[in-house]
């Protein structure tokens, strides 16, 4: 379904993204896991066209859509849920869900509002309100309505759970689960790599904007590479061949 | 050198004046749209010392800029404490207080304009303007001028690193303002008549649009952009009624292409380069 | 060990009713580096946000060689002997490389008439010798007249410490001294932090590479959701099973029952 | 004779708050403070002029006015804007001056920098209540103000354009990744600010019978002091920041002379900026983080 081949991205002089390739089925759930830094969003930002592909192919649904601006993404049914939710606080919760399907030729009609406030009660009582109001946790809800209401193929989350308690990001992965249910393809970038590789049947690592693993989930809930990866592998002390750079003493 | 060479290059003497003061707190980030309002404050305060009370010329233009200075110490402290395109608006809005407040004020001939007896050439005028860009040089090598640059381009860091923004752009503005007051001395003295209208909004947009388009990274961008300003119109001057026209133009031109300024720091660097190795 | 240099008790802040610091405590001795390590959003930035000035604590002390830094303006935190680095770069572009160095030594360049003077003249000659020199060490001679802007991203990110150190600080933060460099280039930054420790300056760094906090810090502080969960070598903390959990989640079988 | 000068006062506010409003649609959806407005009131109201003087009927002149104002404004979008964006506020703020010089001296160029009378198609139609006199033109004028920001305030809130300005205004970023185009919705912000400015000079003409190549600059001040005072990037705050100093003006001239005007509507300003520089209804957040 998405298939990006050997794209690079870069802030200004900063390389951000090394020629990182990555194949999301069909009803596929991916997590993107990586260190701060390693380039997780900004993977996430190149796949949308927020940040160009220096380098690289991008297919969306057998398409290649390397060129196309944001919008042109969006209407195709790739969307994003970006970190921090963003959704828009001088806007009504209704306005915000509007927003999500400007991209659309066609125009919202009610019944798909009710369809999102159907899922999400707490919008609906609210659904008149600035978004400034909401919790953080309706926030996260709303981000995702409104991302539904792009009819999305495949939603990008970034950093789902971040801020929000156990209890809620337990709800925000039971939603995530239950969008998959109905045929949406999940690409997930989450700080929490155990809960995202519980929640998904594929995972890369990036390490410096790199690919360090690409396969499926399970067998790297057991592998060290994980642990390396946030966490720096063994201790210093523990690897004899790790010297240090020149012109340090021991 | 004849009448209308003489003419242009007085006015062009003038303007660099101008530029200066605008680009001193333009250099740290400031848009003062208040630099006819100085301009204004040194051409009438000169003229009165010199016309009333009989001071010699340079006496009456020096006093005549640090009342403009004086002015803008005082009203710095509570104007600078706006930001950004604020700070530009209630420079703006002194600037026109200054002309409506001179207009009325008949003491001074009010809307009719006041003559001004005392009459500066060319060659004094040129002087001091020469003067002024050697100060600007020295400025812009030192400290101070370092750090305008540094706080127009990050006033928190530059702040960490201990420096008092707020006194450093009071420098800056006051600094600018002495020297809007030369130039407006200069320039009564000059065409020994001057009336409030012309000290308009207009003339001080005028004077930063002439930094901005020299540029303001180098001390070389404010007399470049006031010749541009100054030279420009005449060079279209064959082209009678159109020449403001081509002149707008080629300022629009400018600025799509080079938004950063006719002469930027790495050009002159740049340029420093193709020197040396000639 | 005798007082500690930063010595930080009870600091507290938040932001709209979130707590980002709570209650944290964190002493590091003269000469010592220590880290400062946890996931995203821990408040690691923040806490230096806090000793900086930049924010105002909600409350807690924060003493720097037994000076209450709370109530001193962030201006003149650096006549303390404090100085930093930023994540995102923050050169002035625009400047050279020796002038954003000269920008660094600020505090010691004299009062209001020396700004007057230019740069090479008076107090100034000696700081802009000491200036170079000081890049000469880092290795940076060859870019001191080239423009800030113009300078790859690694040797920025180097000549950021030259500035900071140019303030002469006890003190030294530094704040993701690693993001956005190379293999390469985090060798080179790691032998030059070396240099400097050796010097006499303590420093204290946020950074997510546990490599190069390895090869650096003696002592790892963790902070998770603003509290520190651990503390010690940066061995033991990457087998300290709440760091571990910080980093990586929750265990799969303990979000089961969760 | 407070009554008369309170309508006169409203009534020359209904022109501040057109200005006002385009200033602020500007400023607050784009950051952008565009010095190009007086240039586009001053060709709605001088080609109205022409168009009259030239044998149009009045509709035919006023649209011609108003197409070439929406037009010039789509020029001064593609050649200021939509190349400066993201860099400093005052590029193009410089570039718009550089617009206004030239679309005045463009004017000046074809018809000369004098004043021209200009005959009101209403002739002196008058209400009298009382002692008070209300000139129909400007009561017109008024009256199509307000309902134009009730119309502009309907088409923010209840249409997709609207919703897709709002989110820029927020926030450009955000509103990209949801699929909003920036190129597409600035040209038609500029097309709107600019005939809402381009009416205000039509509006000025058909009241005051009068144009000029630089009938725009006082003008176009006083609309920005009054956006100022309402508080940037804030419609109603427009609205009442308008008819506030068109009131002050008008106070003004009765009660010191027509040259005090500026003194005081530029006095209020100043200290203004300097009381409150976010205005009686801004936010506070805006111009402050965006600069």
């Amino acid at each position: 379904m998405l298939e990006a081949a050997g794209i690079s991205a870069a802030y200004g002089p900063v390389k951000a993204l090394a020629e990182v390739s990555l194949t999301v089925a069909e009803g596929d759930v991916m997590a993107v896991l990586g260190a701060n830094g390693a380039g997780k969003t900004t993977l996430l930002r190149t796949l949308l066209g927020l940040l160009p592909a220096q380098a690289g192919r991008i297919r969306f649904r057998g398409e290649d859509i390397t060129r196309l601006k944001p919008a042109e993404r969006v209407r195709r049914g790739l969307v994003m849920v970006p970190e921090g939710r963003r959704v828009l606080t001088s806007l009504t919760v209704e306005e915000n869900l509007l927003m999500g399907a400007y991209p659309r030729r066609d125009t919202p009609g009610p019944a798909e509002l009710d369809a999102i406030y159907g899922r999400f009660p707490n919008l609906a009582q609210r659904r008149h309100m600035k978004a400034v109001v909401l919790s953080g946790g309706e926030q996260q809800m709303l981000a995702i309505g409104r991302a539904m209401m792009a009819r999305p193929k495949l939603i990008m989350l970034d950093e789902p759970s971040l801020g929000l308690s156990p209890r809620l990001t337990a709800e925000v992965f039971a939603l995530i689960a239950s969008l998959n249910a109905e045929g949406i393809a999940i690409l997930l970038v989450e700080q929490n790599a155990m809960l995202a590789l519980e929640a998904s049947r594929h995972a890369l690592v990036l390490e410096l904007g790199r690919t360090a693993f690409d396969g499926a989930s399970p067998a790297l809930l057991q592998d060290d590479r994980v642990r390396r990866a946030y966490l720096g592998g063994s201790a210093p002390e523990d690897t004899p061949h790790h010297t240090p750079p020149e012109g340090v003493p021991p | 050198m004849s009448g209308y060479t003489a003419a242009i290059l007085t006015l062009l003497a003038i303007n660099i004046i101008a530029a200066y003061a605008a680009w001193l707190p333009l250099a740290a980030g400031q848009v003062n749209l208040g630099t006819a309002g100085f301009m204004a404050i040194g051409a009438y305060s000169s003229a009165v010392l010199s016309n009333e009370f009989d001071w010699s010329l340079p006496m009456a233009i020096a006093a005549g800029a640090v009342c403009a200075g004086g002015l803008a110490m005082a009203i710095g402290g509570p104007v600078l404490r706006t930001r950004g395109l604020y700070l530009a608006l209630a420079t703006l809005a002194f600037n026109e207080v200054v002309r409506g407040i001179l207009i009325n004020l008949d003491v001074v001939g009010g809307a009719a304009g006041y003559p001004v007896i005392g009459h500066l050439g060319l060659a004094p005028i040129a002087a001091c303007a020469a003067g002024v860009f050697l100060l600007a040089l020295w400025l812009g090598a030192s400290r101070l001028g370092m750090n305008l640059h540094a706080i127009e381009q990050d006033e928190t860091v530059t702040a960490l690193f201990g420096v008092h923004v707020p006194f450093t752009q009071l420098a800056a503005f006051t600094i600018g303002g002495v020297l809007a007051g030369l130039a407006g001395g200069l320039y009564g003295h000059h065409f020994s008549f001057i009336e409030g209208q012309h000290f308009s909004v207009l003339l001080s947009v005028t004077i930063v649009l002439s930094v901005v388009l020299g540029g303001t990274q180098t001390v070389w961008g404010p007399a470049i952009g006031a010749a541009f300003f100054t030279l420009l119109p005449e060079i279209f001057r064959g082209a009678a009624a159109w020449r403001y026209v081509l002149f707008a133009a080629a300022v629009i031109l400018v600025m799509a292409i080079r938004p950063q300024g006719l002469l930027t720091r790495a050009d002159l660097m740049r340029l420093r380069r193709v020197v040396r190795l000639a | 060990m005798s007082a500690p240099l930063l010595d930080i008790r009870g600091l507290r802040k938040s932001f709209g009713g979130l707590d980002v610091v709570r209650g944290l405590d964190l002493q590091v001795g003269q000469g010592e580096r220590v880290a400062l390590i946890g996931p995203n959003g821990a408040g690691k930035t923040t806490v230096f946000n806090l000793i900086n000035g930049y924010y105002a604590p909600d409350a807690g002390e924060i003493r720097l060689g037994g000076v209450d830094l709370v109530p001193i303006a962030p201006r003149r935190r650096i006549r303390h002997g404090l100085a930093r680095s930023f994540q995102n770069i923050r050169l002035i572009g625009h400047l050279t490389v020796l002038e954003n160095v000269l920008l660094g030594a600020h505090v010691h360049a004299g009062g209001p008439l020396a700004m007057l003077l230019p740069l090479g003249l008076g107090r100034g000659r000696r700081l802009r010798e000491e200036a170079r020199a000081r890049l000469a060490e880092a290795g940076l001679a060859d870019h001191a007249g080239s423009l800030a802007a113009g300078l790859a991203y690694g040797l920025r990110k180097r000549v950021e410490v030259v500035r900071a150190l140019m303030a002469r600080p006890r003190l030294l933060l530094l704040d993701e001294p690693c993001a956005g460099l190379n293999t390469q280039e985090r060798g080179a930054l790691l032998a030059e932090l070396h240099r400097v420790a050796e010097g006499g300056v303590t420093l204290l760094v946020v950074e997510h590479d546990m490599h190069f906090v390895g090869g650096l810090c003696g002592r790892a502080a963790v902070l998770n959701f603003g509290e520190k969960i651990a503390e010690g070598t940066p061995a033991e903390i990457a087998r300290e099973p709440a760091v571990i959990e910080a980093y990586l989640g929750h265990a799969p079988e303990r979000y089961a029952h969760a | 004779m407070i009554a008369q000068q309170l309508v006169n006062g409203l009534m020359l506010g209904g022109i501040y708050v057109l200005v006002a409003v385009s200033f602020t649609l500007f400023f607050g959806c784009l950051n952008f403070l565009n010095f190009s407005v007086p240039a586009l009131f001053m060709l709605g109201g001088f080609l109205t002029w022409a168009g009259v003087a030239a044998g149009l009927s009045w509709p035919l002149a006023v649209l011609l006015a108003l197409t070439v104002a929406a037009l010039a404004s789509l020029l001064v979008e593609r050649l200021t804007w939509r190349l400066q964006r993201g860099g400093p506020p005052l590029i193009p703020l410089v570039s718009s001056l550089g617009f206004l010089i030239l679309f005045e001296n463009l004017v000046l160029v074809r018809w000369g920098s004098d004043a021209r009378a200009i005959p009101s198609p209403f002739g002196d139609a008058n209400w009298r209540i009382g002692d008070v006199v209300i000139g129909l033109p400007q009561l017109f004028g008024l009256i199509l103000s307000i309902s134009l920001v009730f119309g502009l305030q309907a088409l923010l809130k209840r249409t997709k354009l609207g919703r897709g300005i709002r989110s820029l205004a927020e926030n450009a970023e955000t509103a990209t990744m949801l699929g909003v185009e920036v190129d597409r919705v600035a040209p038609r912000l500029f097309l709107l600010a600019g005939l809402f400015c381009a009416l205000a000079g039509v509006l000025f003409s058909l009241s005051y019978q009068l144009v000029s190549p630089y009938m725009g600059d006082q003008v176009a001040l006083k609309g920005l002091s009054a956006m100022v005072l309402g508080g940037m990037g804030n419609i109603w705050g427009a609205v009442i920041g308008g008819l506030v100093i068109g009131l002050v003006e008008i106070f003004a001239v009765g009660a010191l002379s027509a040259d005090h005007v500026n003194v005081v509507v530029f006095g209020i300003l100043l200290l203004s900026l300097i009381i409150k520089p976010t205005g009686l209804f801004g936010d506070p957040a805006l111009g402050q983080q965006k600069l």
